[in-house]
Order: structure tokens, then C-alpha cells, then sequence
């Protein structure tokens, strides 16, 4: 008896203060109340939040850092990667994929590519809100809308786009003194971090 | 106009009873034939509300169809099974009884009708009872001072269906 | 009384008449019973009928119904209670399957 | 007609509770015989939710297999990559840093916290109190996922540990909302306990229901809260001392009875006991690097990563009980055999000797005292 | 004030004044009636859809949630839009169910929902019959919902239903005999059966004279508020349709406008169930300064908001144990209470009668809760291994 009527004064005290205390909008701490109506309000983005995976490029499109080394389908656990390598008018292998498919039903957003990829330019989005109105067509994501600006990188990973600028212009000068100093370049290696 | 409405509302309910029973007694699924039953008892309920005795009805509705039909659907569904539709539910004393039953009905009814009922329900008969409604009042105090002895032996009896019922159907 | 004594007579008259028709053609044995809970209203549906004429002590009419009431309640229970002890042994309840007079 | 026995059942009714019922926490089935609402058997069946977790492990890279040991129990990821990444530090012999030992101790209690309160949650369902002690549960979890979300990257399906470390360090100031959570914490459970411990129709639901005597605890290997609250005094942390788990003080409750309302007891005071151990653990966290260097060169190559051949059994105190992965290698970058021992799917197995007698509605509650995941039973 | 308290039975006289101006005297009876109906009709329905709303709502936030509040402002328009979504909903029916019983079932269910409002004394000379054996009425009209729960669990040809359908009998036929003998105090306080008497003998100090003021009435506005929660499958008592057991219970097969019409009787019974409570013990439409109406809106949805607290908070008991609340401590307990009341009124000085009383009621439930130890909670202490 005195049980049941503990844990109803309890539930009723939660009852009062969900009208006395709301919840901060966009944020994190709670007060009585927990619902956050989520299409108006958001929580904070969080930095390392990843979701599917795109592909970054420097300035324009073309320009994509991907060279189709195919390390990240290979590493993918659910193989959910497809890459086909470029080929130029002569039919020799080009650095950038022509062919570069994810399958987000497959996709289980693990994040091993982003840490596979020895060229960073394969990144875990902060998009999540992706549906189709049919089950599988349009969440294959095909090269021209998996791509995406350096600085949407920038704006939602701030900290990791320092971070990984600093690495490649060190890597850029490094490679630039092997150049000068060896007019024959090294044949491409796929750096380890 | 309302005493005519009200005559027909009666007489409806009364056929719709008497198409109830006869579904009791010819519907090949018995939970179907209990269902009917039900539709009567209601029916006949609605007459002693028309017979402007409410309390009876009440208990009506509340006996029959609370307890007594909860019983009959009860047992219904613990002695129910699969392959009873295809069975047939009727004997092959079926026609028989028809003839008997429909000569019963015929010499009672004539019987009735002959009748002159105007001594107990005053000339005319379809006026106004004579007698006033039995209101609720009165009830209780026959049944417990001109009639409680038989209360008493209803109660005890009540006791021992009561305890009768659970040592039958008890399993052991 | 709105609509005259011998056509509520001639109602439970069919009333009975149906019932005692169940109870002799029904084969299962809930079927019965619930073919004599219609006699049994039958009877009451008389004895209001007649509580509301000038025939008798009129309450009579009515504490009678109400006794038929309760003892109608006190068969099926019983009945019911018979019924289960019987499907649980003979697997059935159908009266014709039932001809062994023994257990 | 003729053959059948004299005297029968005229209520025995067969029941398949699952594979879509409400309350089998997933796709699991019981094939449960009804006498009136008394069980007179039942039969798990299982296998619905089978993802050939095993195989998939074997044909893939040991870092690959990481994030699908996520998928386990997908209720604590951590806990499932702690018990992962233990099996292969100890088949390939890495060692591990401090302040990696740290945060995943942190991350596994953590992940305890989560666990326990959700199960007793839901257990609160199964019983029909309508949502309001799983909301409440779930408000906290919230905060800890919230932190893992920051942490790792995402809520549920961390996949951040490493072999020797972790995939990153703690980003700043999330220390600071760690130990106001575990501050936070014991006030919470007291507002839980004071819903649900001395709630009288808990009380009569829960004890002496589903009774696990110790002695079939013990021989049909179960572990976790459920061996604990029948007396069974078995804690990896306690017996194996793994990672730093040696180091912290912290003691085992243990039950007497072993019914529905002892596991639920014993799950709230385990986290109690987690709150000290997060409190000692916040308290020394140390400095340092985060991943073992010779391991962190394998990251941006995975095959690379050939443990030597032999084999290893690692196991954690999951949540759950026992979650032990044991590996074999030949040399080669997958390994050659794979095996999970689930404890949900161990535990599983004495639920027909506990529900044989009690009515269904215990049998929900028993099962929800189990405490399974159908992705760990099924894996 | 008089305006007020009466303005409902006002406004109805003035359209019978006014039908009767160009409408025979036969017709202005079958008005009257039909606007009754027609209150009611339109009042049992509309309570139910605000009362699912209500309830969303107040459970939504005593688990911290904010509940409907997209549809209109606070969700007020939520109750129509899931009317019209269950309208548009496919209408399913079991390949195996007897298709007649099964769509019979959740129609009849509600009609002894609208047909208990009748004798609902809504307010002041606002009941739509004055019958001498009200409580009776509404005690055997609400008998008949076992019929229809019957019905529907048996013509769905599913198990979980027919778990369903047997819980519900096994508990709404024990339910029934506490829940009458938890009434009959107040009839015995009384001397009526019809709802408005027993409400006017409730009228004394200044309409505040109720009769859950003594002790038995107390002891018996419990025991009946309880059974009448059990009457209408609330939680803690809501085994009929424990959704973590049996799915949904009884109405597990059903879809779109015939589960809605299941949710519409239950709803409809919690709102009859509690104006009851409030009509025996709770001095129903009487009470100071307010229009009765109002006084009988807050009393019944204090009763409601209670029933929906206990959903937010309890979990639920199972079978046996129910059975034996009912039967080996209300049972019993209501019995006391009617000897109880009735020493009261054989008693005279108000210190013997409350002492009386107080120490009868105090002594027998202390025995009672001794009889029933086993399904007392026991104490458990837990060791520590370090």
C-alpha cells in the first residue's frame, strides 16, 4: 500500500515538474521535460557523429582526392562500396574513380573506411535524415551526389579538418622537397600514419 | 400516436424474442444458439419493463444475461471443438416433436384465445392494469417478511448449486 | 397493460413450446440446458403477466419470477458443472454418445 | 475415441507467444502448452534473427569484425568491443596504455549503467506498467548515450575500441559531463527505486517467481546478474581482474533466492556499485597516449594486421554475463576460427525449468528478467 | 446562480416550449426523449474522444513527455484525426473468425456504454431517466459488456483473444459482486436505488454532506472506485488486454473503426465508472457555490484523472492474484462495511459511532491482510562479496 503510494507521489512529482521545468531548446540538459520536438529543434551536432560517407574534393568536382585505390571497398565490412577506376582516351588507368556506388541499405556507418583511406578523402557525413520512397534505388548513392566540398567538411568537423589540412600540406612540402631533391619521382606509395 | 408506438415497439420486441428462441433451438453452432439466447432473455427483459415491472427485468439482464449466459458461453468454449460444425446438432426426433409441439401450441393457443380474460384484467382488455405497479418497495418487503422462508431456502440452495457445481467440476 | 393478457400467454406459450422442442431435438447437452433456460422464462414471462392483472396478490407474481430466477441460475450452474465433469471424461457432449449409464 | 486415455484435458490450449509479440525483447518464439493459464511446457525457438555472425568474422579482417560485434548486444557496444579487442590482445600479446585501460573500464561501466537501468525498464513493461519507468530510464540513458554519441561517433553502434587502444581519445570536457552524470546517477536510482523496489504489486509479481536454485545455476553455466542474485558468486572482474579492474575496489551483491525480484535487486545495486567504480576510475584517470604506437601503424591498414598462429579466449564481465570471443589464428590477416559465447543465449536455456508451473504472465517476466538480446542469442 | 446550475435543463425546456407551439402533445414526449438521446449520443462519444486525448496527454507528461500537441493547439484536433485515420484503416477480418459475431461483438459492446449514461445524474434535474432502480440499471446494463467481450474474443479465432476473453470473464464476474456489495452502503444510507436520491441525501451542510465523509463510506467509496477500475480493465487490473502477455487481449484481431469502437466503450465506462463513484460517495452534483454540473465535471474527472495516474504509474497484477483481491479481501471487506453502516445507523453519539466503526473496519482489514500474507511482499536483505 504505502509502495504503490510512494511511486505514485513519485510519478505525480514528475508530473508537476514537467510543466514547471522545460526543456532548454537545442541543447543537452533536460529539465523535467525530455522531448525535444525534433524537426523545429535539433540537439547540437556532435563533431565525430558519423553517419553515411561521402567524398571530399578541394575546389571543384573533378578535383576529387579519391585516386580509386579501391582500399576502402576491400576494408568495408558489409561490401557496400563499388569503385570502378577511370581509364583515359588511351585506356590507361586514371587516378579517380569513374565509377564510385555506396549502398546505404548496406552501409552500417562503422566509419572503417574513413580510417582505411590513406588519401582522407572518404569522410563520414553528419546527414542522416536520407529515405527513399521505394526500398533500394535512390539510397544508392552514385558519385555525383556522394561528393562533396572541402568546406562542408570544414564546417562540420571543424577540429578534424585542421587537424588533416596540417597533415596533407606536411605531406605536400615533404613531397616537394623529395621532388626537388630526386627529380624522379617515387612511384606512389599509399603513406602510413 | 404514442400508445400505438408503443404497441408496436412491443410486439416487435415480442417476434423478435420468439425469432431469437427459435434461433436457439435450430442454429447448427451453439455459441451462435447462446448468442440467441441472449437476444430472447433481452427481449423478454424489454417486456417486463413494458409490463412496467422493472426490477425483475433488471435482475433479468443482470442474472441471465451477467451470470447465467457467462456460465452456458463458458462452458461452451471448454467443450468446444473444431469439427463441431460438420457435425449434426439435432436428433432424428425432429419431426415428431414439430408435430407434437405445433398441436401443443394450437389447442393452448385456441385455448387462450377463447378465453375471457376481462375478469382479471377488467373489461375492454387492453386497458390499464388494474392493479398498481409493483414498485421495488414493495418487493423487498415481501421477500423478506411474507415470503422469507422461501428466501432463506433460495439462498441455501444457492449454496449448495454453489458448492455442488465446484465439487462436480473440480479436477482431481 | 398496453397490449392484451392472451397475447403475452400466446407468447410464452410459443416460448415453451420452442424450448421443449430444443430439449427434444438438441443433441448437445449445453444445447439442452439452454433450451430450458427458454421454458423456464416462459414461465416467468406468465407469472409477470399475471402480477400485473387483478388476479392475484401482485407482488406474488413477481417473487416467484424471482425465485424461478435464482433456481434457473442454480441449474445451470450445476448443469454446466455436470457438463464439464462429462466432456472431461467421455470427451463429448453429445446426449446419443452418452448411452453407457456409467462413467 | 476409442484409444485415448480416460480422463482429459479439456483446457490444455497450445500458444505461440512470439515471433511478433510484444514482449520477447525481438523475433524470439515460445512455444508455450497452457493449462487454463498454468504452463505445463515450453519451448524456446530461436534463430530469427540469425545474422551467421560467426562465419562473416571468419572472412574478414579482425578490425572488420569489430563493428559487427556492435550488433551483438546491440544494447552494449562497448562492452562487446571490450571483450573483442581483450581476444585479440591477447592472441597477438599487446599491450595496452594506461590511460586506454582508463577510458575503457569508464566505457564498460558506463555501458552497464545503460544496460541494467533499460532491463529493468523493460522488465517494468513486461510487467504493464504503461512506459513510465522505461521513459524514466531512458531519460537517463539518454545522457550516456548522448556522451558515447560524442565519444565515438555514434550512439548505439560505438565500434571504438582498438586493438591495443582506442580509435580516439576523449575529446575535451566530456570528462567533466561524465562525472556529472555519475554524480546525477545515484539520484536517479533512488527516484527508481522509490517507483518500483517497495511497490507492493511489484513485490507480489516478482518473488518467489521463476526460481533459479544455485546448483542449476551452476551446472547450466549461467552467469551475469542472474547467476549472482541465486548466490552464484562469479564476477570476471573479480576473477580475472582484467584490464585495471584488479586495481578497483568494489564489491559483488549477491541474492538468496534467485526469483524475478532478487535479479532485479541485484542489477540495481550492481549499478551502485558501478557509480563507485566510475568514481574511482574518473578520480585517477591518467595522461598519456591512447593506443599502443606498433598498433596504431595498422590503422590505415588493417590486413596488414597478422596475429602470430595459436589462440585465445578473451572474456568481460558484459552486462549480460560472460561474453567470451575465443579466436584462432593461422597466420593469415582473418582469423581462422571465430566463436562467441553469448551469455544472453546460455542464460536462455534454463528459461523452460523456471516457467514450468507459473502462469504466463510470469513467463513474460521471467524471460524479461533473463535479460536477452536477440541479436546476441541469435548472433 | 439558479441560472447557471439549471441552465441545460432551461435551454431543453425552451426548444420543448417551442416545438410545442406547432407539435402535438404525443410529439413533444418523443422530443423530449430524443434531445435526451441525442446529449447523450452526442456526449458519450465526444467523452471518449477527449478522454484518449486526456490521458495521452497526462501520461505523456508524468513520463516527462509533452504528448499530442501537433495536431491543433495542445493536440486538441488530435481525437479527429485518429477518428478519420481509423475510419480510413483497412477493416481486417480473421480468415478463420465467425465473420457475423465478429463484426456483432464491438457494437454491441458500446451500447451498454451510451445506455448507463441514462441514469447518470449529470447535475441538478439533469438525469435522462429518473428510474427507481437506477444503480441496478447500471449495474446489470454493465453486466452485459462480458457478453460482447465473449463475443469478440471467441469470433476472432485467436488464442491470445481467447486468453483474452476468458481473463475478462473470470474478472468482470468477480468484480461484479464487491463492486454491488461496495454500493450498497450508500443505498443503505439512502434508502434508494435511483442515482438522483442517493445524490440528494448527500445534500446536507451546505451540499457537502457526502458520504465518503465516515468511516464506511470511505472504506466503501475504495472498494468501489477499485472494483469499478477492475469493471473497466484499467491498470493494475488490466489483464483482459495485458498488450506484454496476450497482445492486445480480446481485441487483438480487430482494425479501424471496430477497435476504435472497443477503445470508445472502455473509455466510455472509465467516464460512467467514475461519475458513479462520485454519484454514491463522492455527493455527486452536490457541493457549495459551484453549478451542480460543474461540481459533478470535477469530481468525475478528479476520479478519471486518478484511473489515469494509476495507468502512469502501477504495473499490473496477474490473474490469481486479482481473483484473490477480489474474492478473499474485497469480498469480505464490503460485507464489514455494510454491518458497519448499518451499526451506524443503530448507534447514536457521534464518538461511539466513529469508534465503532473505525475500530470494526481497522480490525477486520488488519485480519484480512493477516489471511492473505502469502501475497504479502517479504523483506529481502542482500549480501556483498568482495
Amino acid at each position: 500500500m504505502f509502495g504503490v503510494l510512494r511511486g505514485m507521489g513519485i510519478t505525480f512529482k514528475n508530473f508537476v515538474a514537467s510543466y514547471f521545468l522545460p526543456r532548454k531548446p537545442n541543447s543537452l540538459e533536460t529539465g523535467g521535460m525530455v522531448t525535444l520536438q525534433y524537426p523545429e529543434e535539433r540537439l547540437p551536432e556532435k563533431e565525430r557523429f558519423r553517419n553515411f560517407p561521402f567524398l571530399i574534393y578541394d575546389t571543384k568536382p573533378d578535383d576529387l582526392r579519391c585516386v580509386a585505390c579501391d582500399i576502402c571497398a576491400k576494408e568495408c565490412p558489409p561490401k557496400c562500396i563499388y569503385i570502378v577506376r577511370d581509364n583515359d582516351e588511351q585506356g590507361r588507368p586514371l587516378k579517380k574513380p569513374k565509377v564510385f556506388d555506396i549502398d546505404f541499405t548496406v552501409c552500417m556507418n562503422c566509419g572503417i573506411c574513413e580510417e582505411a583511406c590513406p588519401f582522407d578523402a572518404i569522410f563520414m557525413d553528419h546527414e542522416f535524415e536520407v529515405g527513399g520512397p521505394e526500398r533500394q534505388q535512390s539510397l544508392v548513392y552514385h558519385m555525383d551526389q556522394l561528393l562533396k566540398p572541402a568546406t562542408h567538411f570544414a564546417k562540420i568537423r571543424p577540429t578534424d579538418h585542421v587537424a588533416i589540412e596540417e597533415k596533407r600540406r606536411k605531406e605536400a612540402e615533404k613531397k616537394r622537397a623529395a621532388a626537388q631533391a630526386q627529380p624522379k619521382p617515387p612511384e606512389a606509395k599509399p603513406p602510413q600514419a | 400516436m404514442l400508445p400505438i408506438l408503443a404497441k408496436l415497439f412491443i410486439y416487435g420486441v415480442l417476434f423478435l424474442s420468439l425469432v431469437a428462441a427459435l434461433g436457439v433451438v435450430l442454429l447448427p453452432n451453439i455459441f451462435h444458439a447462446a448468442l440467441c439466447l441472449v437476444g430472447t432473455l433481452l427481449g423478454i427483459a424489454a417486456l417486463y419493463l413494458a409490463l412496467q415491472a422493472e426490477f425483475i427485468a433488471v435482475v433479468q439482464v443482470l442474472l441471465y444475461v451477467g451470470a447465467v449466459m457467462t456460465l452456458v458461453i463458458f462452458a461452451i468454449m471448454l467443450t468446444h471443438r473444431i469439427g463441431d460444425m460438420t457435425i449434426p446438432q439435432t436428433n432424428k426426433q425432429s419431426l415428431p416433436a414439430c408435430l407434437a409441439l405445433f398441436a401443443f401450441v394450437v389447442l393452448i393457443g385456441g385455448l387462450l384465445l377463447k378465453t375471457d380474460w376481462s375478469i382479471l384484467v377488467g373489461t375492454g382488455g387492453s386497458v390499464a392494469s388494474v392493479n398498481p405497479p409493483v414498485d421495488t418497495f414493495m418487493l423487498g418487503k415481501a421477500l423478506l417478511g411474507e415470503y422469507v422462508f422461501p428466501f432463506e431456502v433460495v439462498s441455501v440452495i444457492l449454496i449448495a448449486g454453489l458448492i455442488g457445481a465446484i465439487v462436480v467440476a473440480r479436477k482431481d | 397493460m398496453l397490449i392484451p393478457l392472451e397475447h403475452i400467454l400466446i407468447f410464452s406459450t410459443l416460448l415453451f413450446a420452442i424450448g421443449v422442442y430444443g430439449v427434444l431435438v438438441r443433441r448437445n447437452v449445453v444445447g439442452i440446458l439452454i433450451s430450458i433456460e427458454l421454458i423456464l422464462n416462459s414461465v416467468n414471462v406468465n407469472l409477470i403477466a399475471f402480477s400485473r392483472s387483478n388476479a392475484l396478490d401482485p407482488v406474488m407474481g413477481q417473487v416467484f419470477a424471482i425465485f424461478v430466477i435464482t433456481l434457473a441460475a442454480v441449474g445451470a450452474t450445476v448443469g454446466l458443472a455436470i457438463v464439464l465433469a462429462l466432456y472431461r471424461i467421455k470427451r463429448t457432449v453429445y446426449t446419443d454418445e452418452i448411452n453407457l449409464l456409467k462413467w | 475415441m476409442i484409444d485415448e486415455p480416460v480422463l482429459h484435458d479439456t483446457d490444455t490450449l497450445e500458444v505461440n507467444l512470439g515471433p511478433q509479440h510484444p514482449s520477447t525483447h525481438g523475433v524470439f518464439r515460445m512455444n508455450v502448452k497452457l493449462e487454463g493459464e498454468t504452463i505445463v511446457s515450453l519451448k524456446p525457438i530461436m534463430g530469427y534473427l540469425h545474422r551467421n555472425h560467426e562465419q562473416i568474422a571468419e572472412n574478414m579482417s579482425y578490425l572488420g569484425s569489430m563493428p559487427y560485434t556492435d550488433r551483438l548486444d546491440y544494447f552494449n557496444s562497448m562492452s562487446n568491443n571490450f571483450g573483442y579487442a581483450l581476444a585479440v590482445e591477447k592472441l597477438a600479446n599487446i599491450e595496452v596504455p594506461e590511460r586506454a585501460q582508463y577510458i575503457r573500464v569508464i566505457m564498460a561501466e558506463l555501458t552497464r549503467l545503460v544496460n541494467h537501468v533499460s532491463v529493468i525498464g523493460f522488465l517494468l513493461n513486461d510487467l504493464g506498467a504503461f512506459f513510465t519507468p522505461i521513459l524514466y530510464a531512458f531519460r537517463e540513458r539518454e545522457k550516456i548515450l548522448d556522451i558515447f554519441e560524442e565519444i565515438a561517433g555514434s550512439r548505439m553502434m560505438c565500434n571504438y575500441l582498438r586493438f591495443g587502444g582506442l580509435k580516439l581519445d576523449l575529446p575535451p570536457s566530456v570528462l567533466d559531463r561524465i562525472k556529472k552524470i555519475v554524480q546525477g546517477f545515484p539520484k536517479f536510482l533512488d527516484e527508481f527505486e522509490g517507483l518500483l523496489t517497495k511497490n507492493e504489486i511489484l513485490c507480489m509479481r516478482c518473488q518467489n517467481v521463476g526460481i533459479l536454485p544455485y546448483d542449476l545455476a551452476v551446472s547450466a553455466s549461467i552467469t551475469g546478474p542472474m547467476a549472482r542474485a541465486s548466490g552464484v558468486n562469479y564476477d570476471i572482474r573479480k576473477i580475472d581482474g582484467y584490464s585495471i579492474y584488479n586495481r578497483l575496489k568494489f564489491r559483488v551483491p549477491l541474492g538468496k533466492v534467485g526469483d524475478v525480484y532478487d535479479r532485479y535487486m541485484i542489477r540495481i545495486l550492481e549499478m551502485r556499485q558501478s557509480v563507485w567504480i566510475l568514481e574511482q576510475v574518473l578520480k585517477e584517470i591518467p595522461e598519456g597516449p591512447i593506443i599502443n604506437p606498433k598498433m596504431a601503424a595498422f590503422a590505415k591498414a588493417p590486413r596488414n594486421f597478422k596475429p602470430p598462429k595459436g589462440e585465445a579466449y578473451g572474456r568481460v564481465e558484459a552486462p549480460k554475463g560472460e561474453l567470451g570471443f575465443y579466436l584462432v589464428s593461422d597466420g593469415t590477416p582473418q582469423p581462422w576460427r571465430y566463436h562467441v559465447r553469448a551469455p544472453s543465449f546460455i542464460n536462455l536455456t534454463v528459461l523452460e525449468d523456471l516457467c514450468i508451473g507459473h502462469k504466463v504472465a510470469d513467463a513474460i517476466i521471467i524471460l524479461g528478467s533473463i535479460d536477452i538480446v536477440l541479436g546476441e542469442v541469435d548472433h | 446562480m439558479i441560472f447557471l446550475d439549471q441552465i441545460f435543463v432551461n435551454s431543453k425546456k425552451a426548444i420543448l416550449n417551442l416545438a410545442s407551439a406547432f407539435l402535438p402533445t404525443d410529439a413533444i414526449l418523443i422530443v423530449s426523449a430524443l434531445i435526451s438521446i441525442g446529449a447523450i449520443a452526442a456526449f458519450g462519444p465526444f467523452t471518449m474522444m477527449y478522454l484518449t486525448w486526456f490521458e495521452r496527454k497526462l501520461v505523456g507528461r508524468i513520463q516527462n513527455r509533452i504528448g499530442p500537441n501537433r495536431v491543433g493547439i495542445f493536440g486538441l484536433l488530435q481525437p479527429i484525426a485518429d477518428g478519420i485515420k481509423m475510419l480510413t484503416k483497412e477493416d481486417i477480418v480473421p480468415a478463420g473468425a465467425d465473420k457475423v459475431v465478429h463484426f456483432l461483438a464491438p457494437v454491441v459492446v458500446v451500447i451498454p456504454a451510451l445506455l448507463v449514461f441514462s441514469v447518470v445524474p449529470f447535475g441538478r434535474n439533469m438525469v435522462a431517466i429518473d428510474l427507481n432502480i437506477g444503480l441496478l440499471f447500471f449495474l446489470a446494463v454493465s453486466a452485459m459488456t462480458t457478453i460482447a467481450i465473449f463475443m469478440g474474443s471467441w469470433a476472432s479465432r485467436n488464442k491470445f483473444s481467447l486468453l483474452g476473453g476468458m481473463r475478462t470473464v473470470a474478472q468482470l464476474v468477480s468484480y461484479e459482486v464487491p463492486m454491488v456489495l461496495a454500493a450498497v452502503p450508500a443505498i443503505l444510507a439512502s434508502g434508494s436505488l435511483s442515482t438522483v436520491d442517493i445524490v440528494e441525501a448527500q445534500g446536507g451542510w451546505n451540499g457537502l454532506k457526502w458520504f465518503v465523509f465516515t468511516p464506511w463510506g470511505f472504506v466503501g467509496f475504495l472498494m468501489f472506485y477499485l472494483c469499478g477500475v477492475a469493471e473497466c480493465n484499467r491498470t493494475p487490473f488490466d489483464i483482459p488486454e495485458a498488450e506484454s502477455e496476450i497482445v492486445a487481449g480480446f481485441h487483438t484481431e480487430y482494425s479501424g473503426m471496430k477497435f476504435a469502437l472497443w477503445y470508445m466503450a472502455e473509455f466510455m465506462s472509465v467516464f460512467t465508472i467514475s461519475a458513479l463513484t462520485a454519484t454514491l460517495y463522492l455527493g455527486g452534483y452536490q457541493g457549495p457555490w459551484l453549478p451542480s454540473w460543474a461540481w459533478f465535471m470535477i469530481k468525475t474527472y478528479a476520479l478519471v484523472f486518478v484511473m489515469m495516474w494509476f495507468r502512469g504509474t502501477l504495473p499490473r497484477l496477474r490473474v490469481d492474484q486479482m481473483m484473490g483481491l477480489a474474492w478473499k479481501f474485497l469480498l469480505p471487506l464490503t460485507l464489514i462495511n455494510i454491518l458497519v453502516t448499518g451499526l451506524w445507523y443503530f448507534t447514536s453519539g457521534l464518538g461511539l459511532r466513529l469508534g465503532l466503526s473505525i475500530g470494526i473496519l481497522l480490525v477486520s482489514s488488519w485480519v484480512l491482510v493477516l489471511f492473505n500474507r502469502p501475497y504479502m511482499p517479504e523483506k529481502r536483505v542482500y549480501e556483498f562479496a568482495e
